[in-house]
């Protein structure tokens, strides 16, 4: 039995995993840099330890000093969280090591499902569908060419040595082939001194839908059904929606099982994400796994009606999974919206800083799952992700009401946020019909960016405010309180207004 | 009592008619408004005009006389232009029709910063490189310009707005 | 089509009717008295009236003042929310004859269920049990012994005149019967001028168990199933929670036909609740009929999935139900704990103030219906209910445990609240047992009255803290901010416990 | 330096070892403590002492001597003894034996005062009653005492702790 989890990690994530802690009457430890002694998560763990400077590959990366920590403290159990060292099989590797579980997968499943083409190859063998492409890089000219021909176009020409975008080509055209070829080889060679492409099937319209899967250490394995997280920017998710608008009943069903089968090929267990990439026919493809919690958990949560960071850490444990596949159902609707600290008039520019004022959304069928308080500065060194703001209703229509009137209630000032531009989405045709796939946010960026006008009354009122405030600030200099007004002066307007009016 | 404001580029001007405790009669431009004016936390206000509810929040940026100012999915910068701002104005008219200060509108870290004092630098040309939040941002000068103060060096923590480096 | 709803009331049940308004797209008026200028309401709503001065019997009550705003305003309906004027047959009837739609059954509904004696015949006719009893006063003393027989002891009786526990007699022994009528009899002449009696079954170790009713103006009713509200002081709920761990199946399937059977009785229409009074050896009994949204309301949104506000405003727009009785069905448990400002310290006494600081609980599985924040002012003249805490998860020890967490995070400063309180009946044997009824905080006061000790160490923490902010508050009159280290502090502290411990 | 702090009815000598910015090291009564202590919002402190995290809050009473001081569950009158509270205390000692002066706890509004300038009261007599949220409490005299002030009418709206009647 776990009694005392050190959390390697920070923010919202932090938090969210020491609530299930909390509740399960197992003591929490909060690690922290130098930049994090004000962060929530120091506050609301039992026990906090120093880890280091302000930069993560110094305090948050930092393995000798997290296993210092979990040592002094006694920690039976750590949780990595999301990011930082979740997906390092090396610290998975040196907690079983010292003797402390690692509340995640095996090392071993970390790394063979952390490797792309080792994942790909063991998802073939499990016969989980992935993008059809070449299993190995070709140098061969007429090879590609025939190659092309039996994947069938467009496909994606890419260097096997190669990231960044060099070296590689979309060919759509047949009468294209030959010279994309040439010339992505080219490229290649120029680049990375290897010409060897790989040939991949171009999905034009993709969605990217990924299955939660849970499993335990006694081979049992289960889905808990899809996420649509195609609402993209810069390949960041932005927004997540379960049941996601494209499935259907037997369609869920097929990808449950290959989740599930994804997750044995592994030898997997805890809580895990398999990603596909779906096409507008249905046709789905392996894309890779998160061998850990995802962001976006809380919507399963919603509606499955499980605790994810709990089925963690009892499977952790040696626990077997109580969950039966048969019994588990989707209730309802559930959306994320992540709240970021960037600016989405500049560029979504990150925007650090002191939170002068905060008033969160609250009330029916709204989590929210934040980290920051009045007073707080957000630190320049980690993730913008202020909080997600998770919205639970019994049909979609309904959900994106609740949405829209928690982003609306949803007040932060001090630094820029992007609840704007989430609540914009919110009123965008395509994702209100829930017809949408990655390019939706490109797609439609005219609207997007378009602010509703706040108009000329407003404004003026807007100027009005600030001229009180002005006047209020140089009265007060000259004797009272800072603008809020005293018991006095507040009876004399109750009485003036109801002489006034009634 | 009558003074310019200046609310993003509309300048707008605003006369106190009458006040009493948070009630309020102004004039804008040639409307008129009686409202009701109340700061409930600091830097927020409930003001109802019209019976309409309105929650407008404010920071006070530099000093009093600037703000920034949210109405529900708008941002504005607001300007109370006084007597002592338009002496101002008047003055460095000229001084300041160009970008001379290079600074980041948020707070970060000085990544790089690829230039020395001295150089000549030309339109388009980056100066420093500032992080923050594992994204960066690179800043240039707009016109062919000469290096002249660096304020910071590379490494350094800044805060949004300060001055980084000077060119003229 | 109602498109714009004025909401005759304050505080969190304001603010939880608006946001519902919020995502139905209809505009939400409020209404506030002097003392509620600054109040959540004012600033949530779309448009604001005041009507009058702070004492509710000359804004909150007052029909002309509320009429006249919502004629002003051009508002469709009025919800009147809980308390003030939602159980008023003469203002819904004022509603009716200015041609605004009252958010809420029928005067008529209302005037019936809202006399006890009326509503008990009524319930009788209906077939819904009902405490046995005398149906009319007796003056007979041997028509008393007999019906004492009849009914069985133990007893009740009741001056029929009587009140404020005068001329009320509990007979538990056959040998007492006599002498006990003769002396109710003798006190209520004195005290009444009237010596008829009730006699009324005791029931000796009450639950209080109400079901929670819809119904259409097109005879459509619906349960959605009990709440558990036996947890009461003073006769006043502190904790509610769904399903009742006394229920049975079958019982409830009784008791909700009852209960529709109640409602049809009544003709009513809207949301209501029918109380039952139920017996350790679950019989049951009707108590009265709420005709209007109950306080606790949102324990049942959350086990069945479905916003009640929003079936109040489709009724009172004459649409039928949608849902229907075979497909609802309870999912997981909800408890809620009612927030006060009270001092439980201190015979809870209500506990008026400003509001210092407040940390509101959130993440999985919390709602939080509240109307507080920082900086405000609890008025003296209203209800000290300051917010809902609810809580779900999938069983009932679970939710206890998530409870537990959320009060824990739970912190306001400034005033004294019931929060300890609360979180001490998370801990009673009894509670977590499921074995209670409504003399649960009598029968358990010594063990909710002690509070848990701090302990040496943390007592000096807390002082050594007081001494700490004393000593920057004198060091800061002398040149530094106000108790908040500046971030050359701050380094040096970093610097320094790196050295120290890493 | 060293003084005396009083946390409900225990009086503490307390004793500044060290002071580092926010790292403390003091000595209450025979034990040492080192911590660390962060005030994080208003009246707000995160203490990590021996790498337990406790959160403690804090609201100033009458003046900066007398807290309201909030752990977990349990709720503190503390008070910091330094040498004028000291000096005062011993010049009042003997006034301070009785309550002669009669206020509410709570804010509310005065709904009833059933005695007059001058009246004797006995011991348990209800002297002045108070509403606040549709709750009323009565104040007693402890002791027989004659009514010497009123200084409240019926109807007024009073804050907590206020003087309402004195008597002797």
């Amino acid at each position: 039995m776990i009694k005392k989890v050190l959390i390697a990690n920070r923010g919202e994530i932090a938090i969210r995993v020491m609530r299930s802690c909390r509740e399960m009457d197992i003591a929490s430890v909060a690690v922290y840099s130098e930049a994090d002694r004000n962060s929530m998560h120091v506050r609301y763990a039992d026990e906090a330890f120093f880890i280091g400077p302000s930069p993560s590959s110094e305090s948050y990366l930092n393995v000798e000093n997290i296993i210092g920590a979990a040592k002094q403290a006694g920690a039976d159990a750590i949780h990595p969280g999301y990011g930082f060292l979740s997906e390092n099989a090396k610290f998975a590797e040196r907690c079983e090591k010292e003797g402390i579980i690692f509340i995640g997968p095996s090392p071993f499943s970390i790394s063979s499902m952390g490797d792309k083409i080792t994942a790909r190859k063991r998802m073939i063998k499990a016969g989980v569908p992935v993008v059809p492409g070449t299993a190995e890089p070709i140098t061969d000219e007429t090879l590609a060419i025939s190659k092309i021909e039996e994947i069938g176009l467009p496909v994606m020409i890419k260097a096997s040595a190669g990231g960044g975008g060099k070296g590689m080509r979309l060919v759509k055209k047949k009468a294209d082939i030959l010279s994309s070829i040439r010339s992505a080889r080219s490229e290649a060679i120029t680049a990375f001194g290897d010409d060897a492409v790989y040939i991949e099937k171009y999905i034009e319209s993709p969605h990217h839908i990924e299955f939660q899967i849970l499993a335990d250490k006694h081979g049992n394995a289960i889905h808990l059904f899809e996420r649509e997280c195609s609402v993209q920017r810069r390949h960041q998710k932005v927004i997540e929606e379960t049941p996601s608008p494209l499935m259907t009943p037997e369609l869920r069903m097929e990808m449950g099982s290959h989740a599930v089968a994804a997750a044995k090929a592994a030898k997997y267990y805890g809580a895990g994400t398999i990603e596909f990439i779906v096409d507008d026919n249905l046709n789905y493809y392996f894309l890779e796994m998160n061998t850990r919690l995802q962001v976006e958990h809380p919507i399963t949560e919603r509606v499955v009606g499980v605790d994810l960071v709990k089925e963690q850490i009892r499977i952790a444990e040696g626990k077997k999974l109580e969950l039966k596949q048969e019994e588990l159902e989707q209730f309802g609707h559930a959306i994320e919206c992540r709240i970021y600290a960037e600016d989405p008039d500049k560029n979504f520019m990150p925007s650090p800083g002191v939170i002068k004022h905060i008033t969160e959304p609250l009330g029916l069928g709204v989590r929210h799952d934040g980290y920051v308080y009045e007073g707080y500065e957000i630190p320049i060194y980690y993730d913008p992700l202020i909080s997600k703001l998770i919205v639970w209703a019994k049909t979609r229509p309904e959900a994106i009401d609740r949405m829209k009137r928690a982003l609306w209630a949803y007040k932060i000032t001090g630094i820029k946020t992007s609840i704007p531009f989430l609540a914009r989405i919110m009123e965008t045709n395509d994702f209100i019909n829930g017809n949408y796939n990655t390019h939706f946010i490109e797609d439609n960026a005219d609207f997007l960016m378009k602010r509703q006008a706040c108009g000329k009354r407003c404004e003026d009122i807007a100027l009005i405010t600030a001229y009180f405030h002005y006047k209020e600030r140089l009265d007060n200099s000259s004797g009272k309180k800072n603008g809020v007004l005293d018991k006095s002066d507040w009876k004399d307007f109750g009485r003036k207004l109801a002489v006034k009016r009634l | 009592m009558s003074l310019e404001i200046k609310i993003d580029d509309r300048t707008a001007r605003l006369k106190l008619i009458e006040k009493n405790g948070n009630m309020l009669k102004v004039e804008v431009d040639d409307r008129i408004y009686e409202l009701d004016c109340v700061m409930v936390e600091p830097g927020v206000y409930s003001v109802i005009y019209n019976n309409i509810s309105y929650n407008i929040e404010l920071i006070e940026k530099k000093d009093h006389r600037h703000y920034n100012v949210n109405t529900l999915y708008n941002s504005y910068d607001i300007e109370i232009i006084d007597a002592e701002t338009k002496y101002r104005k008047n003055r460095s008219k000229d001084e300041l029709d160009d970008i001379r200060k290079i600074a980041s509108p948020m707070p970060g870290k000085v990544v790089k910063i690829p230039v020395s004092i001295g150089d000549k630098v030309k339109a388009g040309d980056t100066v420093i490189i500032v992080s923050a939040m594992k994204m960066e941002s690179e800043y240039k000068v707009q016109k062919d310009r000469t290096v002249k103060e660096i304020l910071v060096k590379e490494g350094d923590t800044i805060d949004g707005d300060q001055t980084l480096i000077v060119v003229e």
